[in-house]
Order: C-alpha cells, then structure tokens, then sequence
C-alpha cells in the first residue's frame, strides 16, 4: 500500500532508536495508530500490518512526560501533593493516597481512624467514578455510545460529591502525609453518598442488559487478546488483567492497608484470561466497590481528628522527615499502583519513583498481545488492559 | 511579541487571505462556522479528561453543534487540552497544518499560557503561542468544565466578529513560527519525522 | 506534640543498629522466607523491614544470580527504582519484587559506580524488566547489558542524551536554555527562583 | 423537446429529498442524543455543518479521481433517488426498476472508495477494503430478500408493487414477506452505516474510513450525498414493505418509522468487526432470505 521512501542514514538511525517499522517486502505496510486517534488518547502504537493482521507492534509512549519525578525532587514534601496527583488523571487520588501513605511511614504516623476512614472512602469513591469513565471508553470504542454517555453521566454524580468534600472535580489534593486536609461537610454529604450508591446499583442493570450482557460485545471480546496465568506473572500483570488469568491478587486483600482489613468484600476471578474475562472481573468489581463503600456508611466516620497531631506541621515547607525509604502501593482499577520514595532528612524527597500498572500493560504486555491481532481488536485490547498513558510517561 | 508585530507590518496590504470565493455569502457562512464546530479528537493532555463530561448529559455541548470528530481534516476546533510537551508539539502542529481554513485553537489550562505547575519541567513547552496561534486561552488548572464551555462561547464570539484570526496569523507570520519551531525542534524535523507520518501526501 | 517527635526521632535512633548488626530472623513468614534465600545465596544480606516487607543486599556483581534464585518465591517484578547518590558515586538500585503466593514485598538492593555503570539485563527471568531497564536507562543513562531496545523511548533523543533524572542535571538552566528564559517566579528581589 | 414538467419535478424532488434528507440525518443526532440523555443540537444542525464544510477554504487533492469520487457518488444516488416511485411522483421508470434501484443504491460506496482510495491515507485503504468485504457479504440477504418480494408480487416494477399493496395490503403483512422484511432491515442498517455495522467509518478503529482525507467542499459534498442517500434508501423501504404512499405526507411517515427502527437499533449494539459481520450475513439473514424465498414459491 504506502510505500515509504526513507533515506538510508535515517533508516539507519531508525533501526538505532527502535522507533519505526519500516516495510519489507511489499505485503506489510506501516500504521500509525494514535495520538491523533479516538482510541489511543495521547499514545501511539506503531503497527506493522499485513492486511489486517498485525504482524508486530512497537509502542511509542512519552508524550505526556512531565519529568514529575524531576520535579518532585524539586519541591518540598508537602507542595508535592499538588504535583504528583496528575500522574493518573481518571483516578487522581490514587498518586495522592500511594504517596502519603509512603511518607507516613518514613516518619512512622499512625494515621488518626477517621482519616483512614474518609481515605478509603475517597478512594473507593475514585474507583467507581474511574470505572464509570471506564465504561464509557470501552463502549465508545466497541461502538456502544449509549453505555459510554450513560456512564459519564452517572461520574458526575461523584464528581459532584467529590467538588463538596475536597473543592475539586478532578483534581483534589485532598489526602496529605498524616491525614486528609479537611473534615467530611457533615452529614447530609454522607447521605447524598448514600443515594449515588444506591442509585448506581439500580443502574448496574441497565448496564448489564446493554452491556455485559450484549452479544455483540461477547463476539468482539472472547478470545481476544489471550494471556494465561505464567505469563501475566512473568510480565507483572496486576489488577484485573491478573485477576482474569486465575490468580487472586488484590492489594486490597494482600497487602491491606487504611480501613480494608475490617471491611469485608470479594475479589472476582475468572480463568480465561481474554478480553472478555478482564470486561467480566471489571464488571464484578464495580459490585463489590459498591458494595465496599456501602459497609463504611453503614460504620459511619469514627471520631476523632482527621490529622495526625504533630509540632512539624505547623511550618509544612520546612518539613522535614528522617531519613528512610519507603514502598506503599494500592489497588488501582488499573492493577498495582506504587510509589517508592527515599528521604534523606531533607525537606525534600530525595526520590519518589512511581510504578504506574500501565508500565506493564502499555508497553511489554500490549506488544505481545497485539502480534497476530486484528486491527479492529486493538481499540478492544487497549481498553480492556485500561491502559493509561500517563503512567508510562510520568 | 515585537518581533510578530514587525512581520505583521511587514506583510500588511501584500497578502491577503481573506475568503474570496463566496464574498455574497460570508454573513452566511460566519453564522454556520460559528454553529457547528467540529472538535479534532485529539487528547493532548490532561484535560482530556473533561471532554467527556462536556459531551454528556450534564453539560452537552452538543446542543451547540460541537462535536469530536476523528479525522483533523474535517475539524475546525483544535482544543490543547492541558500540558504540551515537544514530543506532542510536533504531532499537534502536523494536525493543525492538516486541518482546513478557516481553523481555531483553544488553549486548556493554565499550562499552554505559561507552564502551569510544570513551569520548571524540561520537557514541557512553556509559551505554546510561539509555535502555534492561539484564539482563546481558559486559564486555570483544571478548568472546570463550564470554564470550557464558556472559552468555547468565546471563541463563537470571535467568529462572529471575526476576530478569531489564528489562522489568518499563522500562514501571515508563518516564518515566525517556522523559526521558533526549527529552535525547539532542531532543523529539518519535518523532513525526518512528519514525512514518515504523513507518508501518503 | 513534644513527646511524638521525641519518639519518632528514638525510633530512628533504634532502628539504625538494628540492621546493621544482623539480628536474629523473627520466626515469621517474613523471616523464614529471608532466612531460606540467605541460605541459598550466601553473599546476600537478608533483612526483614516489618510486616509484607523484606529487604535483601547484594553485590551488583551476583545480582542475576540472587534475582533468579528469588524469582522462584517472588513471582512478580513490580519495578526498578534507581536511586542516585551522588556524593557516593553510586547509583542504588532497588529491584521491588512482589510475592503473590506469600503476600511479600522485597527490596533488592545492589549499588553500582555512577561512571561505569553496567548491570546484566534480567529480562530472561522477567520480560517485563525491558520497560523497566529501558526506562533506568533512558533517564539516568545505565546500561542493562543483553537487553536489545536501550535508546530513547519516553524522551526525544535530545533529552534523551542528558539523562534528566540524574541529580547532576540542571533542570532551570535547562529550561532556560530551551524554552527561553520568560519565567514568572522570581521573588521580590528577581535573583532567586521561588519554589 | 424539453419536457418542462419532468425538469421542473426532478427539481423539486431533488430540493426536497435532499432538505428532508438533512432533516432525517438531524432526526438521527437529535434522537441518538435523546437515548443518550442529552438534549441533542437542533434538528436542522446537518444543514449547518454543510454550509460551514462549503466554507471551507480547501486546499487540499489527490488528483482528479480524488475530486470525482464524491460526484460519482452523488450522482449515483440521484440516479437511483429518480427512478424511486415518491408519492405520486415517478420521475423515471423502466420495466425492472426494483433491479435499476437496489444497485443504484449501492453505487454511492464505490464512487467513496474510489476517491478515498487514490487520497493514499492507510486508514483510508483500509476502510475501502472493509467497506468493499461489507457490499459482498450483505448482497446474498440482500438479494434473497429482493427475490422473495419479487417472486410474491410476481413483477419488477416499483409501481406495480406499490399499486398491489394498496389494493392487497401491505406486504409486511405477507408472512414470507415479513421474514424478508427482516432481513432487508438487517441489511439495511449496513448500507445507512449504522451499528452494528458501521464497519466503514469505525471512529474509534480507522478513525472515520475513507472519509479520513476529505474535508471541507469534498466532505460537504459527500454530505449531501448522503442526505440524498438516506432518504431514497427509507424511500425504497417504505415503497417495498409498508406499501408505498400516495402522498408525500404519508411517506414521510413511513420513512421517519423505518428510521426510528434503525437509530433504535444502532443505539443499543456495539459494532462488529468486518469478519464477523461478513459471517453473520452469510449465517442468520441469508438462512432467513432463503426461507422467505420458499415461503412464496
């Protein structure tokens, strides 16, 4: 088809920076998929076709890479909060809660009950909108506007709740080191919570009947995009991606943090492994989160103080941890989400590196699965890896 | 800025791209442009995020006839939806010297005005109206959905009055920002990258 | 608020020696998973941090053979984090496994001089080290010998060549270079750069 | 010797199919959004989008073909839209019309893929070949459901159907009949592009098909096309199966009801991809077809 004539020195330097395919004989040609493209947000895969089969995929990721890690180290421990969150858009507090939670433990604060509380109700919250937002990028890509616009509807709900308790829509700032910046607005914002649970588990149905329950959307995704249980492990699949190949991990369950420990919940696996089973575990996950935030309303915010009590906090730019290192990570809707940051008595972090679950999905794992598919399955495999470029690039 | 200004003046009453076919019905034509315009989907940063919302029940911005459309030879509206880093620079001048005149460019978020919370970052583009024209900038990080839409009144507005000339600017000075792009990216870069991207024209 | 500081700063205090001297494992899960690869692999150190969380020390040169000895219990590379000290001359890397089956988080560490630094590649025991060696590559410049795709991969060649991640790397000199010198956050007596 | 009163009639059914064509395509958006739960643009917004896409300043060809494409199609269907007995209008009319019309109908794609085609665009290539394997697999419903209607009402001609259903009824009303009608629905959610099989235009996987390289006159062009298109299409439908019309009133009913059932119908499934919807048209709409065909023999 396209014919491409490159130069040699560039071709040379090409093959050198692994960037471009280039057409070997005449029956491959190469596709730029994204970033101008409605599947890929800003990303961009570059296929080598032969007809519509994919022969080989090379991911080109890093155009949205702010150097946040750069400027972390840059900033003091507290004005980071206000950086490091825009690491993952659709789940902003994910990158807020990870880093806190990590900073907690370099300087050894137990995290007062009632701040632990409106955490993980905050990030359930996240969960839930983020698979909302989910719902809406899968369908519209399978070609189901109606799912998608319905979704994106039902976010607001939360996104208003969110505006209530933290003052921002998408971007909160709300958990620092220590605890959460301010106190739940009272009661009636528990109540309104309570009404946009119980109303999107009314809506749950509707979603199944046009949905997860749609034939179509059965032939688009069984047997699409296959991976088994040795190789998610080998490429460190985490989230739902795992949870559909057969192995039961959720940071949730096994390496506990916040509230998780008293609530009571289940984590949905399935054994096939393709797209459908990660659209099924997903399904099933937005149940239990459902389910999850309706147990912590039903314990109500113990009291006490929302912050730790501590004479540091008085002057927060000249805070200063001791020395120390420190791994939290939670369970993202997107897999394992981490944070590994060093301190080295400074005000400063001396490094805050950050382990995005796209790493994986988006690069190692989105490469293997899309040799052999066909063009119309890669919009699907993306989205049921939820792949999120901003992971990769940071 | 004062260099723009002297091309400008320079170029002034020689060249004129003003839409001469359909002089009688220009009126007309302003009307339908400020009526339907048609966003190139293109998700350059965060704010992609609000695109959704806007296009939903809640704010639907599809009453004004706005809607996201795939292919950038068809869009009018180019939304810079937050950050711009190089890397997406390049991509994001390609699309916009691929969409159709008459075109306009709305800036997202604090950071395309002047770097925002990455104004230290070394890969994020400080200044974005030095490679590309802007016609409306929303401040704000991120602007609230109803900022968007209000930027994007604005830039109906403009059309209506006809000054929303960013195109008109950019083929005017388009050695300007040809200049500051080749300072950015280093000579030659269309040749080495776009025509590999672009390979069919 | 005086008492809490106080017992911060002893914890501190304490922990220090603690590691240094070796102590005995607990008898937990934690401590006899350190205790079984201590054995096997005698030239590691072995720690346990607190509860799910282990720590090992090993020379960069033994690196791939402890990782692959580890890799039968920690069945997931969940990243590497480079760490560069500078005034030691050093980079840290610290390789965080995860152990499905235990519930464990490993910190590998190994340090390698900052002027010559070279690892082996672990991308035959996990595949999905490519990213993470490509990225460790990309932003601090070290080399993962065996693995094939080193070369600029989030950053465009330019930056690629600085390594911006290393603490030697001046980000507003860059900056200022680049993208001209219009910033807006001085202070009041326009010399400094306000963070 | 020019007859006045044709040209006049082929005139004023152009303007007329090609406004009402506008409005179905607004009709469309406006109850897509409904579904949604949005409250949708205006009804006349495709009208806007055409006359701003013909204010465009293009710059841009890929050689004469390129320019053609777009009129071949548009003339294609002007063609077909003219021999298609509207209310009591039949502008043209020959003895095996039904045939004339059913590929007239059909000509339109070729004349996009033939100018999407010499653009060069990758995305565009691949929307030809998915748009070209979609006109192959849906002639067998296609023509099954064709050869069931013209063996029931025994004639080729659109006229006579239509005056036989007015005095024997409807032909939905036919069982055989009914099953073809089904099948000709099916078939006919392809060739509006709609879901499940808007396999040409597949935003979210060649980000629009062949359209990907046109825009401006070229697009505003096609637009048009396309309302011309939508409407001789819901035209031919309402005059096979719900028993033509005798005034332009009474088929814009008809045509609004079968275009109700095709927004209703692409808003509830997603899309298939291109081999799956060339089995399932080889599968459940021929097996169907084949049994109207025996029905009525």
């Amino acid at each position: 088809m396209t014919n491409i004539e490159v130069p040699k020195e560039l071709r040379e330097e090409a093959k050198q920076h692994d960037m471009y395919l280039h057409p070997i004989d005449k029956d491959t040609y190469e596709l730029f998929f994204g970033p101008q493209h409605m599947a890929t947000e800003n990303f961009s895969i570059i296929l080598k076709m032969d007809g519509n089969r994919i022969e080989r995929a090379i991911v080109n990721p890093g155009f949205l890479h702010r150097g946040f890690e750069k400027l972390a180290e840059q900033r003091p421990y507290f004005t980071n909060i206000a950086l490091i969150l825009r690491i993952c858009v659709p789940e902003s507090d994910v990158p807020e809660n990870i880093y806190s939670m990590a900073v907690d433990e370099i300087v050894g604060w137990e995290v007062p009950e009632r701040a632990q509380w409106i955490r993980t109700v905050v990030l359930e919250m996240a969960r839930m909108s983020a698979w909302m937002f989910w719902i809406m990028g899968f369908g519209n890509e399978i070609g189901l506007y109606t799912a998608g616009q319905w979704a994106a509807a039902y976010r607001e709900r939360f996104m208003r709740l969110f505006e209530e308790l933290t003052g921002g829509r998408v971007y909160h700032i709300y958990t620092v080191p220590g605890g959460v910046r301010r106190d739940i607005p009272g009661d009636k914002w528990l109540r309104q919570l309570r009404d946009t649970v119980e109303y999107l588990k009314g809506k749950m149905k509707d979603f199944d009947e046009i949905l997860f329950d749609n034939y179509i959307m059965f032939e688009r995704t069984e047997g699409v995009g296959v991976m088994d249980r040795k190789f998610a492990l080998k490429h460190a699949v985490t989230g739902p991606n795992l949870r559909a190949t057969g192995v039961p991990y959720d940071v949730r369950k096994d390496d506990p943090y916040l509230y998780y420990p008293e609530l009571e919940f289940e984590v949905p696996v399935l054994k096939e492994g393709d797209s459908l089973a990660r659209v099924l575990v997903r399904r099933y996950e937005m149940e239990q989160d459902l389910y999850i935030l309706e147990q912590l309303l039903d314990m109500g915010p113990p009291s006490g103080p929302y912050m730790v009590k501590d004479a540091r906090l008085k002057a927060l730019p000249r805070f200063k941890p001791p020395k120390g290192d420190a791994y939290a990570h939670v369970e993202s809707t997107k897999g394992d989400f981490g944070v590994y940051v060093v301190s080295d008595g400074t005000h400063k972090p001396y490094r805050a590196h950050f382990r995005g679950p796209s790493q994986s999905h988006g690069v190692t794992v989105l490469e293997e699965l899309l040799k052999g598919a066909r063009l119309a399955d890669v919009p699907v495999i993306l989205k049921t890896l939820d792949n999120c470029p901003p992971d990769i690039d940071r | 800025m004062s260099e723009m200004k002297e091309m400008r003046n320079e170029n002034d009453g020689v060249i004129s791209y003003e839409l001469q076919e359909f002089k009688l019905f220009e009126p007309l034509f302003k009307w339908a442009r400020k009526k339907s315009l048609w966003i190139v989907a293109f998700c350059t940063g965060c704010g992609g995020i609000e695109m959704p919302p806007l296009a939903t029940a809640r704010y639907d911005f599809e009453r004004f006839g706005i809607m996201p459309n795939p292919a950038p030879r068809m869009g009018d509206l180019f939304l810079i939806t937050g950050y711009v880093t190089p890397k997406t620079l390049k991509r994001i001048i390609i699309t916009y010297e691929m969409m159709q005149d008459p075109k306009y460019i709305l800036a997202h978020g604090s950071c395309p005005i002047n770097g925002g919370v990455y104004w230290d970052s070394y890969n994020v583009v400080k200044q974005l109206d030095k490679y590309i024209p802007i016609d409306v900038a929303i401040a704000g990080c991120m602007p609230r959905a109803e900022a968007v839409m209000d930027g994007i009144m604005e830039i109906m507005r403009k059309i209506e009055d006809g000054t929303a000339d960013g195109w008109k600017r950019y083929r005017e000075n388009y050695e300007y920002y040809r200049k500051n792009q080749d300072e950015l990216f280093g000579e030659g870069w269309r040749e080495k990258d776009a025509r590999r991207w672009l390979a069919w024209i | 608020m005086d008492m809490n500081e106080k017992k911060v700063e002893e914890k501190v205090e304490n922990a220090q020696p603690v590691e240094e001297t070796r102590p005995e494992l607990p008898d937990t899960k934690e401590g006899r998973l350190v205790r079984e690869i201590v054995e096997k692999a005698p030239y590691a150190e072995g720690s346990v941090r607190r509860e799910r969380r282990v720590e090992f020390r090993v020379p960069a040169e033994r690196i791939h053979e402890f990782l692959e000895l580890a890799s039968e219990k920690f069945e997931m590379l969940m990243q590497i984090s480079t760490v560069d000290w500078l005034k030691e001359k050093e980079f840290e890397l610290v390789y965080q496994l995860w152990s499905v089956s235990e519930g464990i988080h490993a910190f590998v560490r190994t340090r390698i001089p900052r002027d010559d630094a070279k690892l082996p590649t672990v991308m035959d025991i996990w595949p999905v080290a490519e990213t993470y060696e490509r990225e460790a590559h990309e932003f601090f410049g070290i080399i993962f010998e065996g693995n094939p795709r080193l070369g600029p991969f989030i950053l465009e060649p330019r930056e690629y060549e600085k390594h911006p991640l290393r603490k030697d790397f001046n980000t507003i000199g860059y900056v200022k270079v680049i993208y001209g010198e219009d910033f807006d956050r001085y202070d009041e007596s326009k010399t400094n750069y306000v963070i | 010797m020019i007859d006045w009163k044709l040209v006049l009639e082929v005139i004023g059914i152009l303007i007329y199919a090609t406004f009402m064509g506008f409005i179905f395509m607004g009709i469309e958006r406006k109850a897509m959004a409904r579904i949604q739960r949005r409250v949708g643009p205006p009804i006349y917004q495709p009208i806007i989008d055409t006359l701003k896409l013909l204010g465009k300043k293009e710059s841009v060809s890929h050689g004469f073909i390129y320019d053609f494409g777009p009129v071949f199609a548009m003339g294609a269907s002007i063609a077909a839209l003219l021999f298609i007995p509207i209310a009591n209008f039949q502008l043209f009319s020959s003895n095996a019309d039904l045939i004339v019309v059913a590929y007239l109908l059909e000509i339109p794609m070729l004349g996009i893929m033939l100018g999407a085609m010499s653009s060069g665009n990758p995305y565009s290539a691949l929307g030809v070949q998915r748009g070209l394997l979609t006109m192959v697999a849906m002639q067998l419903p296609y023509g099954l459901a064709l050869i069931a209607l013209i063996q029931h009402w025994g004639t080729f001609k659109l006229s006579e159907i239509v005056a036989l259903q007015q005095t024997q009824g409807w032909s939905i009303l036919v069982p055989a009949l009914f099953v073809a009608m089904i099948v000709f629905d099916i078939v006919f959610q392809a060739m509006l592009g709609l879901e499940p099989f808007d396999i040409v235009s597949a935003p979210a996987e060649i980000s629009m098909g062949p359209m990907v390289e046109y825009g401006g006159k070229h697009a505003a062009l096609l637009f048009t096309q396309h309302a011309i298109q939508l409407f001789a299409e819901t035209a031919f439908f309402a005059v096979l199966f719900l028993g033509g019309a005798s005034n332009l009133l009474e088929l814009l009913i008809k045509q609004i009801a079968v275009l109700f059932i095709a927004i209703f119908v692409a808003s509830i499934y997603p899309r298939f991809t291109i081999d799956q919807a060339a089995k399932f048209f080889w599968k459940w709409p021929t097996i169907l077809g084949i049994i109207a065909v025996l029905l009525t023999v």
